[in-house]
């Protein structure tokens, strides 16, 4: 029941996931700390850049992500003028526009995290040799966990259902672009309820596996932490 | 100079500014003493290199470690300094163990010197290694915060009311271990107290703030028996003196003391004979008298010439004595000086109780 | 309504209220997220499918009034290439391989899809270009893959550039032969409270003045007897 | 070329916004504060579930919510049985899903920022006569601001873009459930570009302005809170 | 007891286990004293209602607040107590002036006493009303502490070490508050504190903690005067008297206190004639002479009958005095003991330094 074309979305579904969560991460946590740490003027206009993809329906982000995409477009046109080929309908055109969708989910958990941080702990870092960068590592991010792993596993599940963008920027091509939702969305589409059924469950079972883990190992750590 | 931390600060906190130029030797603990919101904590975080904003000038031992003007900036992690945080800022998602190496680890292996073994026991946290802060009570903690300075075998060591969280007999403990420290070590250290007894026990030199400015500083000996200052009307002022063991007599747990001025007989002191000591008289621990007394429990009875007398609040008088070149206060009713008819110049004897003296 | 028959109907609807007094609401959705709706218990009265299927299957289930099914229009395939200057060259350029990007949409879900690929299929290209082609959700998706630029040629509806005033220089209608018909049908829904209203509209779509709109809109008319 | 259609969007997506972010505060808040503050086995399996939406593609989650809503579903039959009409194609329906759909959004950071405040803080406030909801009025949600601030513009910029659920559940009815979001989706779907662009335009003005205030205004709070 | 805290407590805390049971009269200041880790904080959580685990009965003036064995009890919020927590745990969103009025905006209008000029003015906060936690020293926040649990107008007062960033000065402003108001508002204080010389000061009765356990309990001057525990040893030993003032003596600023075993004259109380005062004398303040002494600075001495002696470590040893039926207690050097031939039952003199009498 379950086809190689499901099988190949599978696959471009964890690809996409992982990289882009990984994307997200890797751009959100310095983004994050800046906001967290910044007095700039321009900080609340970037907070609120970065919220704004939320508001319009998936496709129709979509959509314009699509004329930015395109030759003639905003990233296409750099991505040309770069030696790159097309970006829309391909992998690459898919992760750029998961990060940019989810990148609040992301960046707000972690900047209220990096907030609650005391600068006073920062600064008993300072004082026993650690500098900025390894302060960062081995304070500021333990520190943050739980808004790392709310960011990550909002980012993971969001990347995951994402599927208006997709959609529209992937061009549902087998093995290339269709991820599972799309697969998923098909099968309803074309009446295959079972087919939909299965795969949803699937997804589901498989979701509910990996944060089910995170939230219990997050769960032991709070308990450490609390004292009486 | 080169053997001195050489500073000079002018920050605005507020409403209050930081004002204050200075020097402060580096071998020896120097005490930082005020009131309350005096500005003692901004003057250690601007030795550390916490604070940045205003007009700086800071060099160790001729090394520069800030100098606004120039616009250079040494950042705190770079400075190998010590810090006891006030209120303690431990590491609260590690263990005490990790909290106390943190330090330790960032440090060259040719630069290390305790070790953690020695520092938890010095410190008395052994049963606390794997607990993490939110589990140690008040005191607990400052133990730990005092352990990951030492650990992090600093240059100077920068101490905020290292001790106000524990009891005596943990700070007996620690407060010899702190002498040693910039003894041997040769680790300047600066002390933040409201304790002048503290003070008194550990520092070398004073510096006295006020309202974010340094009101007077200098050897604590000079400083102690200065009269003019507002510590002349502490409980804890006093004189202090160099001395060297003379003697010690095992059957009554006595040690004979030699300096200028004479001798003293105090409590045991365990180190060899021959060794140099530091101890203090507290001035309302001296007693004067016209005559030799007779048979008395107070051991340590000493011919004095009066030489300076100031008067302060509430019927009492400081007295400044010299004994044998060497200054000494008491501190005495102003009834007493009437009865006594106590004058400069005058030769009388000074009642010292042994027990009183503290080392 | 399926969502490329909604701006017709945007057409068709002042006639109608002008003719019968009844005022129109539309729906637009894919037609396989109306079916879903329908089959638990949208509150609709017409249901215009882009297809044949989910029509008859709601007649087999018993969802819509026996006889009312209706082929309301006939959609036509076009192959759009912007910038091109004759459909010979257009279908040339399909034989050859000469683009970048194909769009169409996706054959599972859309009929214009299923369409695209018969004609593909026809053409002895499919298997060459399934992997390759850029699929849209429906047809509305596949058109705007080309407006943006990201495909240089790809599979639209007739509809569609007829509404965007395309030149016709630019696309190539294909013929009907290539693929089954894309037939469009309509069905009264049972669960409607106005059933006499939405009869009249399935009349009113048969009449000469609807006839005209469908056929400038780019539909082919459906088969009455049907 | 902004018809009535689309004003009767903009007023059902305004109410449906402000409500579903509402009703994600009322239902968030004290499910977060029990997640944060609990040590109950279950607490990792209700973290989970709360996840768990955020993985399906929305328009497949909204086909399970439309089984669920119907008479003959889960949610739906309990509705009727309570003497309620139709969920499905309704707009209280539309309220549910988009609760349903943007809970994790507004459960994770408030749960984050409640579990970040020092138990001691709260034991203070009960020495001081606060009953346990007073201390959460006056203690609670002040110090969790942060987290507030963004569990709301999370949820409420969620519910604005969202569409995927709510096309499925609600039926794209005008003046009930036709929401802008998919009015957008339908003039771009139906090639009126300009109708399209310009409703996009107006709706991220709008959501810039208010996104903007509040950063602005959480901005300068933090600020005064950061000491040196 | 009907006017008592009554307390039973058996908790397990980690490692540890708090295992107590005491009673605490109600009128006057309670002191915990003991080791850093000892339980002080724990002890003082449970009175607060703030540890509910394990086995615990707590009722004061015989309104039981907690009983586990009935499955009673009463929440923090509805105990009417003031907590100063030994870390401040000010409200950090709040500014000082709201911190300071948030318990008070919850008391009943017919419950509040002290208003907040009164306790700002006592606390020297003034300045910093507008300010938030954040913006202040150490010092000040513990100010702001101590002021919010005051204006909370509490039945009993919990205070964990409210004092140890506080310097002398302010100190010395704080504790008579304290010690009115245990006696006019008669609210009972439990007060933790290291210092020895402080709970003497405002104590009136004394909790020894060590590992968990009530060592030993009873009034100040019981168990100051006991040279078996650990505190005869304290440098702040000493004896506490109950005196009436006598008369003032304007020129030389001085005031004799009359007692049931004699007269001593102390620095000016400023208190009419006739109040009782309680003043304390150090046993290391007091010396002795079989003889009448010479003219001295001293002016306080009195005629007393050796009753005890016991020695501790490092040669020294407490001479318990009889002064006209009143405990008296001295430090001496066994050396001192043995030159003078001390034994009970000797009828000596006691030389006390007014000035080092304090009140
Ligand atoms: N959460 C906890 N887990 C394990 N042990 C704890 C915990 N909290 C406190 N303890 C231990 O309980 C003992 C008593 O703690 P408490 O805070 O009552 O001490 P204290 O007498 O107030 O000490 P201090 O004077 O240092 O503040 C300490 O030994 C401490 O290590
Ligand atoms: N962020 C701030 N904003 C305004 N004033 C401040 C700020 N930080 C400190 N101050 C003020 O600066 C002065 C000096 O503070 P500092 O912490 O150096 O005092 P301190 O001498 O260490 O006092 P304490 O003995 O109470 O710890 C205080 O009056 C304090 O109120
Ligand atoms: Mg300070
Ligand atoms: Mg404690």
């Amino acid at each position: 029941m379950i086809g190689p074309d499901d099988l190949a979305a599978l696959w471009v579904t964890l690809r996409l996931a992982l990289i882009s969560t990984l994307l997200l991460l890797l751009m959100g946590i310095p983004l994050a700390w800046w906001l967290a740490r910044s007095v700039s003027r321009f900080r609340p206009l970037i907070e609120t850049l970065i919220a704004l993809p939320l508001v319009l329906p998936p496709t129709v982000l979509g959509f314009y992500l699509l004329i930015a995409l395109s030759p003639s477009g905003f990233i296409g046109g750099f991505w040309q003028a770069m030696g790159g080929h097309g970006l829309a309908f391909t992998f690459t055109g898919l992760v750029i526009g998961s990060v940019l969708y989810s990148m609040p989910f992301v960046v707000q958990p972690l900047q209220n995290a990096f907030s609650a941080i005391d600068q006073r702990t920062l600064e008993a870092a300072a004082t026993l040799r650690a500098s900025p960068l390894d302060c960062f590592f081995s304070v500021v991010l333990p520190l943050a966990r739980p808004g790392l792993i709310t960011a990550t596993t909002l980012g993971f599940a969001h990347t995951l259902g994402e599927f208006g963008v997709v959609l529209m920027i992937g061009g549902n091509i087998p093995g290339e672009t269709q991820v599972l939702s799309i697969a998923i969305y098909d099968h309803v589409e074309s009446l295959a309820y079972g087919q939909a059924h299965l795969l949803s469950a699937g997804l589901l079972i498989f979701s509910f596996l990996i944060l089910f883990l995170v939230y219990r190992m997050n769960g032991t750590h709070l308990l450490r932490k609390e004292g009486r | 100079m080169n053997d001195a931390l050489s500073f000079r600060f002018r920050m605005p906190l507020g409403n209050f500014t930081l004002n204050t130029t200075g020097e402060i030797p580096i071998s020896g603990v120097t005490a930082l003493f005020g009131r309350s919101g005096c500005g003692k904590t901004s003057l250690l975080r601007c030795f550390a290199g916490l604070e940045q904003a205003g007009d700086a000038y800071l060099s160790l031992a001729g090394e520069c470690w800030h100098d606004s003007e120039q616009g250079f900036y040494l950042p705190p992690h770079k400075r190998a300094i010590g810090y006891v945080f006030q209120e303690g800022m431990l590491f609260p998602h590690l263990r005490v163990r990790d909290n106390l190496l943190f330090g330790y680890k960032r440090t060259p292996d040719n630069q290390r010197s305790g070790s953690l073994n020695q520092v938890v026991k010095l410190l008395d946290i052994a049963p606390l290694l794997e607990r993490f802060p939110a589990q140690l009570s008040g005191g607990e903690k400052q133990r730990v915060a005092i352990g990951r300075a030492l650990l992090n075998h600093p240059r100077l060591l920068l101490m905020d009311e290292p001790m106000a969280a524990l009891d005596r007999g943990h700070k007996r403990e620690i407060l010899p271990y702190l002498e040693r420290l910039h003894g041997e070590a040769n680790i300047p250290i600066i002390y933040v107290s409201h304790d002048l007894d503290e003070v008194a026990r550990i520092a070398d030199h004073l510096l006295l703030i006020e309202h974010g400015e340094v009101m007077a500083a200098g050897p604590l000996s000079e400083m102690l028996a200065r009269v003019d200052l507002p510590i002349a009307r502490n409980e804890e002022a006093g004189a202090l003196f160099d001395t060297q063991i003379l003697q010690h007599d095992e059957n009554f747990h006595l040690t004979r003391l030699g300096f200028a001025g004479g001798e003293l007989t105090v409590g045991w002191i365990d180190l060899p004979v021959g060794e140099r000591v530091r101890i203090r008289i507290h001035a309302k621990d001296v007693s004067l008298a016209l005559d030799l007394p007779g048979p008395t429990s107070i051991l340590n009875i000493l011919p004095v010439t009066v030489t300076e007398m100031a008067a302060h609040g509430r019927g009492r008088m400081i007295v400044k004595l010299d004994l044998g070149g060497i200054p000494l206060l008491a501190r005495i009713t102003q009834k007493s000086q009437a009865n006594l008819d106590l004058k400069p110049g005058m030769q009388i004897y000074a009642q010292i109780k042994s027990v009183a003296l503290s080392l | 309504t399926a969502s490329n028959f909604s701006e017709t109907l945007k057409l068709l609807a002042p006639l109608f209220q002008q003719a019968s007094g009844h005022e129109l609401r539309i729906s637009a959705a894919s037609s396989g997220k109306l079916y879903a709706q329908i089959r638990h218990g949208a509150p609709y009265d017409l249901f215009f499918s882009a297809d044949a299927a989910r029509p008859i299957a709601l007649e087999q289930e018993g969802l819509s009034l026996m006889g009312s099914r209706l082929t309301y229009a006939v959609g036509q395939l076009a192959l759009w290439a912007p910038g091109a200057t004759g459909q010979a060259n257009i279908k040339k350029r399909l034989e050859n391989g000469d683009f970048r990007q194909l769009a169409m949409a996706n054959p599972k879900t859309a009929p214009y899809g299923l369409a695209a690929m018969e004609s593909l299929k026809t053409l002895n290209l499919w298997t060459a270009l399934s992997d390759a082609t850029a699929r849209g959700e429906n047809i509305g998706q596949a058109y705007q893959f080309v407006a943006t630029g990201n495909a240089d040629i790809g599979f639209v509806a007739l509809t569609q550039l007829r509404q965007a005033k395309i030149d016709p220089k630019q696309y190539w209608i294909i013929p009907q032969q290539f693929h089954q018909p894309i037939m469009q049908q309509a069905v009264i829904l049972s669960s409607s409270s106005k059933q006499q209203a939405a009869k009249a509209f399935l009349n009113f779509i048969r009449t000469a003045d609807a006839a005209t709109i469908l056929q400038e809109s780019g539909y082919q008319l459906g088969d009455v007897s049907e």
